[in-house]
């Protein structure tokens, strides 16, 4: 091997391929795929030899350079509908000029004078303790925050007890809520007030699951007269 | 400035307490104690001087910076207490309620493993919590979700705007 | 020094984030924006003149007293706890997810060419990345952003402040 390759230095392929460019001095519009192909697979094959857990993204990247380096082989064909083919490679370099600008701004903002690390803000009380107001302002929450509680919890518990909340259900947590706050004001609603003048699908869908489930909460009961009369609703409990 | 006062005025604003002359020795290794403490005095006498809103003033064994005493009313209006978030035990009760609502606080303790009534109480004064309803069982238990509020403080448009626990599972590795 | 100079000061001083020159003249009742603004700048000026250990900042849409940048080694001393640096991964996931906000996971791991889970979550740990909302697009996926703590943390006064990616482009050509 003709060069020294470093371990563990590359964020992912697309950074060992910019390595490979610029330690071959190669003009990143006119990449030689055949030169960069090669050391890349022999890259990769170092990296095999030392059996190290190779990410998958390696390996796309080598199909796609193998599949670029054929398509150029093929001869040109005569056909002059094929004179605005795109270059095999255009892809390849827009996205290599792309992830270039963005491993750049990285450094930028490490270069820039970073809180905690190169400067630091006050952290002793600024006014006599006594001069200070307890009062309770609110951060400014994070609704990640809230995900990972729930995920620990849901972590702790058993197995048989994690039902996989999906977007489906927090609509209908919100539909839920909207018709108990109109029964509680009106006392009692048909279906068709709930449904009011909306007439897509999923309104109706979502409308007619959160009575179902209220149901099955018991916090509503619903009445009909006689089949396909109106459906009459009532809050279980006053 | 002199390169050493600045370093010793730096490290009195970034304490995390009062600063002693000791500690400040330990850090500025090969500075004599009355070089510190001289500068310390310049440093109190250029803010005097100055007569601006902060102060240098000798305080439980240390130096730290101040706002001015008689400019105590104005500082009060910023209401200098830290904004507070929740506790972990109240953020739990609170995922608990927006995942699971409309829910009953014998399942929020089911689901936490402990009693929840403190925190309960405390989102429900928070208004982050609220009484959706009860139950038709007997008991009557009442029923709790989630506030307007709660979607304000959260930044979420509605409820189907929380992330899914598939959604945070794939952030893991 | 002019009183309300000094009072803008002691504001700054004693607020515990960035203070807004909005948030000053809600204190500062009948004072100018422009006179706030005024103030803040002399002071700016009088502290970089002064070459002492603090410097007053204009960062994340306030402005706050910080020490000055070439200090930090001497200053780092006084902590007992490591700061925790980002890796270049995570560096790189910022990078993109600054530039492209909102962005979705799969946009920013097609522009790192990598999957970016874990540097994502430890960014959302850390708070300089944040869930902003979904993308309305079949599966709606989360679109995150990046937060307040990131302007300060990375001495930003706004979004705007970023180099532009094409002025990188052109400093490496």
């Amino acid at each position: 091997m003709g060069y020294e390759i470093k371990l563990d230095i590359f964020e992912g392929p697309l950074d060992l391929l910019l390595y490979l460019i610029k330690k071959n001095e190669i003009d990143i519009y006119d990449i030689p795929i055949s030169l960069i192909t090669k050391q890349y697979l022999d890259y990769i094959e170092i990296l095999r030899s030392l059996n190290l857990d190779l990410a998958g993204e390696f390996l796309v990247l080598a199909a796609t350079l193998i599949h670029i380096k054929s398509r150029l082989l093929l001869p040109v064909e005569e056909d002059p509908s094929t004179e605005d083919e795109e270059d095999p490679r255009a892809e390849l370099v827009r996205q290599l000029l792309e992830y270039q600008a963005f491993k750049e701004a990285a450094l930028q903002l490490d270069s820039r004078p970073v809180l905690e690390r190169d400067v630091f803000t006050r952290s002793c009380p600024a006014v006599e303790p006594d001069d200070r107001e307890d009062l309770e302002i609110f951060a400014e929450m994070d609704v990640f925050d809230l995900v990972k509680a729930f995920q620990q919890i849901i972590a702790k518990l058993d197995k048989t007890e994690c039902m996989e909340i999906d977007v489906e259900r927090m609509s209908l947590a919100d539909r839920i809520n909207e018709i108990m706050d109109r029964l509680t004001e009106h006392k009692h609603l048909t279906f068709t007030d709930l449904i009011g003048e909306r007439t897509d699908r999923r309104w109706i869908l979502y409308t007619f699951l959160a009575l179902l489930e209220l149901m099955k909460l018991r916090m509503i009961k619903a009445y009909q007269g006689e089949s396909y009369g109106v459906i009459r609703l009532f809050l279980a409990v006053e | 400035m002199e390169e050493k006062k600045a370093i010793i005025e730096a490290l009195v604003f970034a304490a995390e307490a009062p600063l002693s002359i000791e500690r400040i020795a330990e850090i500025l290794t090969g500075t004599e104690r009355a070089d510190i403490n001289g500068a310390l005095q310049e440093l109190t006498r250029e803010y005097e001087e100055r007569k601006g809103g902060i102060h240098l003033q000798a305080v439980a064994g240390g130096y730290q910076f101040r706002t001015r005493s008689d400019l105590g009313v104005w500082v009060k209006k910023l209401r200098t207490a830290k904004p507070v978030g929740l506790s972990p035990a109240a953020l739990e009760t609170l995922a608990v309620i927006a995942y699971r609502q409309p829910v009953v606080k014998a399942d929020i303790d089911r689901f936490r493993g402990v009693d929840t009534a403190g925190s309960l109480r405390g989102l429900l004064d928070k208004k982050l919590a609220r009484i959706v309803g009860r139950k038709d069982v007997p008991g009557k238990p009442i029923l709790y979700g989630t506030t307007r509020k709660f979607l304000e403080v959260f930044t979420l448009q509605d409820l189907s705007a929380l992330p899914t626990l598939r959604e945070l599972k794939e952030l893991q590795d």
